[in-house]
């Protein structure tokens, strides 16, 4: 289980840990009686990428007080997805982190696939890993972007967010949309991939590979970058923990909770990867994690396509997938059993699941409720970010004004999924 | 006359039945004696598909879809046609029937055309339906689909596809059984056997659309529904039809604020499962009349505040006057919410309450229809037994001058042409309808009520029982249920009716009225998407 | 196995000038690479590859750069819709309504008509309009898989241009249909030996491509469909 | 006295209007064109007359056509009277500064043709004109008393907005105008000692050879300066004033016309700074090996080039211009390269990184000198 970093423990690179506690005075010596400045940041800033609104106390330039109110993109995905069948529901995941729409996509199909008890055949899981590290990449790729654009680097934006158009070049040769791929069906996928994609990717995330590095010379050792971002809103393990933290920002307060390793799936459990922490839970670790974690997504894309099998891409389940074209062409029952599954949707039997899965931004978790019609009582999602952004207020406090947008980047709420 | 409580379910008859007992799949169940098997599977629970079998017709076993073990025999036998006898085993369960109906299903489908596209069947269809729960697999056979004529005309409301027929033989024993008139037969013979009308007939029953809600296929299809629809586009509104006095159960099939079709509940026991083509057709009022959407003062259109505060007005001085010359007519076609708060209004006003109602048309037959066309005649005729005067009476006043103001409540007042011009001499007709007729040149006050598709509230029917309409959608613009322009009129006279809501009104009513004592409120039935209300078919 | 991938500060990134220097040595190499050969630079001309001026000198208008001029679209790209035809020149669409029912955004509008001149083998069921309103299409591609008649597609390998007017996005049915190509897959199955036809079209269907179709080929692609363009 | 007048204002026209405005015009569009090429991208190529596109050089023209005709809005509650003032007062002092820069050796208009030994020996002085609007002696005092003038654009545009987010963006840049100033002035003082001279033409005279650039006798001096300038001109990384992140900048509500003399007046200080720094560290218009009347050597070769005097005076103003480009193309580079300090952190290198280090630069030059002097 999870175990969060105490401080004295030995780490390796001859690393100690220096947590400093939740809260801490950044300014030292003596302040001057001022009055206090109350500024409301969004929900229309031009930095607050997604709508949030943060309103500050200020003291001078000196946080006080940093009340996060989202809620601004709510569209009312649960409840639109009670009048719709379970497979119209795709295309209303695509949009809830926009930055990783398969990710979405496949945390969804898991957990109808786990209340229908099914799972998809194996070439289809392997396909979803590999478009879901891609998607992954594209998160990350996109956060850190942010991230740097914040600080104030503009120029390496550029080279990774052309990164991001390449990967989303991949995902729009298989699914046929650059960002609302709405690919992945419940019991497998919408087609295998197409030819040559496999030669493609590996391609593109070499090239991938050798873009972070550049990222990674021009920005980690900066000293100005080092300072913006090091010892900025630190935040323990365990407080991490209790408010709920998954995912690269809780790995960077040095827990080593990733799903993919703890409970495995899809095929998770056989590939090789590791799992990226820090030490400080500062803004610089959860930087460095999330960095770390692209190479890793890249490792086990390498791996899918040498373990990939052979076979078909969706089950072969006349009650969950829709027949091949050519049988609803051609033939009554092919026609009748397209019909059925268009108009009454897939009949998942009645109960309740809970699936979670590893998404770019922590646990995406889909809480599910049927009552056997053909769709769903219930759609819960679990946002990762929204508990993120529960602690932002906590961990700015007594930060500077500028503190603000970077750490609002790290831990990389994105509004359609927080505030779904 | 007597209210019953609604609904009057199957009920309990005199003597209990005597029990037996069988095993379905080793599980032992008590079921009436003499029962059909297939009922009784159905009503132990067990999943029996069929396609033949109907409750209400004979048992002919043709489809062979409902095949089950009996006892150790190894052949399996319709259970549509066994009758449960005293430690019967039943094999239901085993995979030699689900291989069995299986193979019947796919036989079945073999002939069957690929019409699901264009058939307005698609979505309820019964075939779809048992193809989903016993099949699902793709054929096995490789032979071309036997052709015979699609768009058959059998009459005025039915056409016939004989390729989607499946041979059931449902829609020709319901002419035979339950409409007593032959006009349907098989024709040819083996694979060629196509559903025809009788040499010389045409399918024109009265009850001749029955047959396209029975067939448990697209075969026989109503032509005023035909690519009107899809099925499962529609919203279904449980509701009372409002053809005749007789107030069948029926479902509002609706979408935009259109009615599409009525089709009787999906239920044995209400009203036999039928429907009579008139009443079928009762939404085409809504389609054929002029609506009334705005309150009109004198035919200028004005709000509703300033026409309830001049009606009030007007009245001012009549109330109380010598020889009541106030009059208060209730049409029999309104609700008894309405009809409660029109005699409430009288009461008020100390007017005479007059019945509003159409003569006989004698339509009725055996089956459903009565000859009464109001639907409500029971219930407005309980708001005042006795004090209740009727068409000819109102049309007497009026001729005698007797009447000064008349407050007209529903469409349901067919006054004699002479009466009618005897209107302009009074100082205050005031007309809530849903529905713009001869009178409305009468009128000086016209407040647009709700129609009956767009109103909560009960009626009562011929036969006492009190039941429950509900709304399919919003009524249009201005109008809104006759209580609540009585309400409003009543707030205007400085008058508390006592409620303010359809409910409110229903339990006032049954506090104060007799006949209503103990009646029910009746269930709630949402409006619901055909959609996902459930497995249709 | 948790990696730490935490960094400390060190007095030579204290110095601000090192990593300065290889900052802009790194941004500067991106300029120097990019001022004379412009080889990573990759803008694309997006929705602007049909305009007229880049149709007549694509090779390299004036001030443009970059390695890619268009993008390909690739084949299972959903652009905008077409309505499929049949040989005789009608849409193949019978107004079956399931597009609209898959609908998430609920942006197709299909009124039924019927054919009265329809001899027994012909289908009466016709769309008397049928109308998408692109602006409010999400793109999911889930009509296309609805579809059981191969009516629609979104194949077209177009985009959706930027209209001045939200009206000029509700497309009817006519430019649906301008976009459409003919679809010889046959109307109400191909008979009784459609598998064995298969089969035998497998090969066909490897030689000629078939017509970029997201869903799986139905039969009868037998020739790439040529007047869609 | 009448020719003087006009011989100022065509200096004024020239120097200010056609190099200051023209260059900084022209940087706006190298400053998107050349940050596209360092991310990859086409930057702005669309503006064009008809089918002349100029790779996007009418840019600067289309920018400021739709600024002048954007609508000039002015925030209800906003102090109109310093409203209005504030960018007036950002871009004057930057104007100013160019008074005092020297663009050009003297000429003589008499010998233009002539391929002289010496000019000033031969020349009348009223025939000697200097490059230069005002030769003043003490021009680089007048340089940084005119240049801290332009705090007030960026505190009173702040203030009088009435906009918490621009009153941040003008304590900012009061405060870090205020600290780097002392940092810039600090690193001036080096060149003082080692020139003996505040008259920028005569430190220019002095830096004839390419070892006698400020940038060689000055490094430690030139570094700090020019990370002061930029601080000064309020660019990354040091652009916490405007922050565009954080609070968007001191004008934040200001658009349009008022807008765009923000705008310019930033691009006019980036040319400033460029000037400044060639005519202090990089040998202002002085060409290397380049003498008054040719080349005597060229890089260490021994030549003898005689040139007439017209051909002289262009190379130099050449070298002066192309000084001045790759200084601006330097600090456009840095601006998109590095990240943006914060508030703090801003102060810390100013007072406890930079300031140290120009009194070390200061007092470890006036060492050098005095020990160079004893030895003499």
């Amino acid at each position: 289980m999870a175990q969060a970093v105490k401080k004295g423990d030995t780490l390796p690179q001859g690393l100690e840990v220096t947590r400093r506690p939740l809260g801490r005075q950044r300014l030292d010596g003596v302040d001057l009686p001022t009055d206090e400045m109350v500024l409301n940041m969004g929900p229309a800033h031009p930095a607050t990428h997604g709508t949030v609104h943060i309103k500050l106390t200020l003291d001078g330039e000196k946080i006080r007080q940093a009340d996060v109110n989202v809620g601004y993109l709510h569209r009312g995905f649960e409840k639109e997805a009670e009048a719709h069948t379970w497979a119209e529901i795709f295309p209303y995941t695509d949009r809830l982190n926009y930055v990783s729409p398969m990710l979405n996509n496949i945390g969804y199909a898991l957990a109808v696939e786990k209340l229908l008890g099914i799972s998809a055949p194996k070439r289809a899981q392997w396909l979803c890993m590999i478009v879901g590290e891609l998607a992954r990449l594209a998160d990350h790729l996109t956060c850190m972007a942010a991230q740097v654009m914040e600080v104030g680097a503009f120029t390496p934006y550029f080279y990774v967010i052309k990164c991001r158009e390449w990967i989303w070049d991949l995902l729009e040769a298989i699914s046929g949309a650059r960002l609302t791929h709405s690919y992945v069906r419940v019991g497998g996928v919408a087609a295998d991939m197409p030819e040559n994609f496999d030669k493609q990717t590996i391609d593109i995330i070499d090239r991938i590979t050798k873009v972070i590095d550049e990222f990674d010379a021009l920005m980690t050792r900066n000293r100005i970058f080092m300072d913006r971002m090091m010892h900025i809103a630190v935040i323990s393990g365990e407080d991490a923990i209790n408010y709920g933290w998954t995912g690269p920002c809780l790995r960077g307060s040095g827990v080593d909770y990733d799903i993919r390793k703890v409970h495995p799936y899809l095929a998770y459990d056989e590939v090789d990867f590791e799992v990226p922490i820090g030490i400080n839970g500062d803004n610089m670790d959860r930087y460095l994690v999330r960095l770390e974690e692209m190479r890793q997504s890249i490792h086990i894309i390498h791996q899918c396509f040498a373990k990939m099998p052979e076979g078909p891409v969706a089950v072969d389940n006349p009650r969950v997938m829709l027949p091949p074209k050519r049988e609803a062409y051609n033939s009554i029952e092919g026609m009748i059993n397209h019909f059925k599954l268009v108009v009454d949707g897939i009949e998942v039997p009645a109960g309740e699941s809970y699936s979670y899965t590893e998404a770019g931004n922590g646990e995406l978790g889909f809480y599910l409720v049927s009552d056997g019609s053909g769709r769903p009582v219930k759609c819960r999602v679990r946002p990762p970010c929204f508990m993120q952004m529960t602690a932002m207020g906590d961990i700015l406090r007594d930060h500077l004004l500028a503190d603000i947008i970077p750490t609002f980047d790290t831990l990389n709420m994105i509004g359609g999924e927080c505030d779904r | 006359m007597t209210m019953k409580a609604q609904p009057s379910k199957a009920q309990p008859s005199e003597t209990q039945p005597e029990l037996v007992e069988i095993a379905v799949d080793g599980e032992t169940f008590s079921v009436p004696k003499g029962k059909n098997l297939l009922e009784a599977l159905l009503d132990v629970g067990e999943d029996v598909s069929y396609f033949c079998y109907h409750p209400r017709l004979s048992i002919v076993a043709k489809c062979r879809q409902c095949l089950v073990g009996l006892g150790d025999g190894h052949k399996l036998v319709p259970a549509c046609q066994m009758t449960v006898q005293e430690g019967m085993k039943v094999r239901s369960k085993t995979e030699q029937v689900r291989e069995a109906r299986q193979a019947i299903l796919e036989f079945t489908l073999l002939n069957h055309p690929l019409d699901c596209v264009i058939c307005d069947k698609a979505g309820e269809c019964t075939l779809q339906r048992q193809y989903m729960d016993w099949d699902g697999e793709a054929s096995l056979v490789n032979h071309d689909k036997v052709s015979k004529p699609k768009k058959v005309d059998l009459g005025p409301d039915i056409v016939l596809d004989a390729e989607r027929c499946i041979l059931c033989d449902r829609c020709v024993r319901f002419m035979a059984e339950v409409a007593k008139a032959p006009q349907l037969l098989f024709a040819k013979r083996g694979d060629h056997t196509e559903v025809s009308c009788a040499p010389g007939e045409q399918l024109d029953h009265p009850y001749a659309l029955n047959v396209a809600d029975i067939c448990p296929v697209g075969a026989l299809t109503d032509k005023s529904f035909r690519f009107q629809s899809r099925v499962w586009d529609l919203w279904s509104t449980r509701t009372v039809c409002q053809g005749c006095a007789a107030g069948c159960d029926m479902e509002l099939h609706h979408k935009d604020g259109d009615v599409y079709r009525q089709v009787p509940p999906k239920r044995w026991d209400l009203n036999l499962n039928w429907m009579c083509n008139d009443g079928r057709r009762t939404y085409r009022q809504l389609l054929e009349k002029e609506r009334v959407t705005h309150p009109s003062l004198g035919g200028e259109r004005t709000d509703p505040d300033t026409a309830t505060t001049h009606i009030a007005e007007a009245l001012q001085g009549l109330i109380g006057a010598e020889g009541s010359p106030i009059g208060v007519v209730l049409g029999a076609d309104v609700s008894n919410e309405d009809a409660y708060a029109g005699a409430r209004i009288a009461q008020v006003l100390g007017a005479r309450l007059y019945l509003g109602d159409r003569p006989d048309d004698g339509k009725g037959d055996d089956i459903l229809r009565l000859n009464d066309p109001n639907p409500n005649r029971a219930g407005v005729r309980a708001m005042a037994n006795k004090d209740l005067l009727n068409t000819k009476a109102l049309a007497e006043a009026l001729n005698d001058g007797a009447l000064k103001a008349l407050l007209v409540v529903g469409d349901g007042l067919d006054l004699p042409a002479p009466a009618q011009r005897k209107l302009n001499a009074l100082d205050l007709v005031v007309l809530s309808t849903p529905f713009s007729s001869a009178l409305i040149k009468k009128a000086s006050v016209v407040l647009p009520a709700a129609a009956w598709t767009e109103i909560d509230g009960t009626c009562t029917n011929a036969a006492g029982e009190v039941k429950r309409m509900r709304p399919a959608f919003e009524p249009p613009s201005h109008a809104r249920p006759h209580w609540d322009w009585l309400v409003r009129l009543g707030v205007a006279l400085d008058a508390d009716l006592g409620f303010l809501d359809a409910e409110g009104a229903f339990s006032e009513m049954s506090a104060n009225i007799e006949t209503f004592a103990g009646a029910s409120w009746g269930d709630t039935i949402p409006t619901q998407r055909l959609r996902f209300s459930g497995r249709r078919g | 196995m948790a990696k730490v991938v935490s960094i400390k500060r060190t007095l030579w990134d204290a110095l601000y000038l090192p990593s300065i220097i290889k900052g802009l040595g790194i941004t500067l190499r991106h300029f120097f690479v990019n001022t004379f050969t412009s080889r990573e630079i990759e803008t694309l001309r997006y929705g602007e590859w049909d305009l007229p001026d880049y149709k007549d000198n694509p090779a390299k208008p004036e001030g443009w750069r970059g390695k890619k001029k268009t993008r390909d679209l690739p084949d299972r790209h959903r652009g905008l819709h077409r309505l499929m035809k049949r040989p005789d020149g009608s849409a193949r669409c019978t107004a079956c309504m399931m597009c609209a029912t898959v609908c998430p955004a609920n942006c197709i509008h299909i009124e039924a008509g019927e054919r009265e001149d329809a001899t027994s083998r012909d289908i009466e069921k016709y769309p008397a309009t049928f109308v998408i309103d692109e602006l409010v299409c999400v793109v999911c591609g889930l009509c296309v898989e609805a579809c059981p008649c191969d009516a629609l597609r979104m194949d077209s390998q177009q985009m959706m241009k930027p209209v001045a007017h939200r009206d000029d996005a509700v497309q009817q049915k006519d430019q649906l249909m301008s976009r459409g190509a003919t679809s010889i897959a046959v109307d109400g199955g191909a008979g009784a030996d459609w598998r064995n036809e298969y089969a035998r079209l497998g090969d066909a269907r490897q030689i000629y491509r078939p017509d970029r179709s997201f869903s799986d080929d139905p039969i009868g692609y037998r020739i790439r469909n040529t007047d869609s363009k | 006295m009448l020719t003087f007048i006009i011989a100022t204002a065509i200096k004024v026209v020239f120097f200010v209007v056609l190099f200051g405005l023209t260059l900084s015009a022209i940087l706006t569009w190298m400053e998107r064109r050349q940050s596209a090429m360092m991310q990859d991208r086409l930057g702005p190529v669309r503006a064009n007359i008809g089918k002349v596109r100029l790779w996007g050089l009418l840019h600067p023209l289309a920018d400021a056509l739709k600024l002048v005709v954007k609508e000039d809005f002015r925030p209800p509650h906003a102090y109109r009277a310093l409203y209005v003032l504030a960018p007036m007062l950002a871009l004057l002092p930057a104007l100013l500064v160019f008074a005092v820069i020297p663009f050009g050796p003297p000429v003589c208009i008499d010998q233009l043709g002539a391929a002289l030994a010496d000019v000033g020996g031969m020349c009348k002085p009223d025939q000697l004109h200097y490059l230069q609007i005002a030769n003043l002696d003490i021009g680089l005092l007048f340089v940084f008393g005119i240049a801290s003038l332009g705090v007030y654009g960026a505190v009173l545009a702040g203030w009088s907005s009435n906009n918490n987010y621009a009153l941040l963006g003008g304590l900012r840049a009061a405060a870090q105008m205020l600290s780097y100033e002392v940092t810039m002035g600090m690193a001036v003082m080096g060149i003082f000692l080692v020139y003996g001279s505040l008259e920028p033409m005569s430190i220019v005279e002095q830096q004839s050879t390419m070892l006698d650039w400020g940038i060689v006798k000055q490094p430690l001096g030139f570094i700090l300066f020019f990370f002061a300038a930029i601080a000064e001109t309020k660019r990354a990384p040091f652009d916490i004033p405007e922050g565009e992140s954080e609070i968007v900048g001191y004008f934040v509500e200001y658009s349009g016309t008022r807008f765009m003399v923000f705008y310019l007046g930033e691009f006019i200080e980036i040319v400033f700074v460029g000037t400044l720094i060639t005519t202090l560290y990089l040998g202002g218009w002085q060409f290397p090996g380049l003498a008054s009347d040719g080349f005597h050597s060229f890089f260490g070769f021994n030549v003898n080039w005689l040139m007439p005097h017209w051909a002289v005076v262009a190379l130099q103003m050449g070298a002066f211009v192309t000084k001045v480009f790759i200084v601006c193309f330097f600090q456009l580079a840095i601006r998109w390269t590095l990240p943006r300090l914060r508030y703090d952190q801003l102060m810390a290198l100013g007072w406890k990184g930079l300031l140290p280090a120009s009194i070390f630069n200061v007092v470890l030059t006036a060492a050098v000198m005095l020990a160079l002097q004893s030895v003499k």
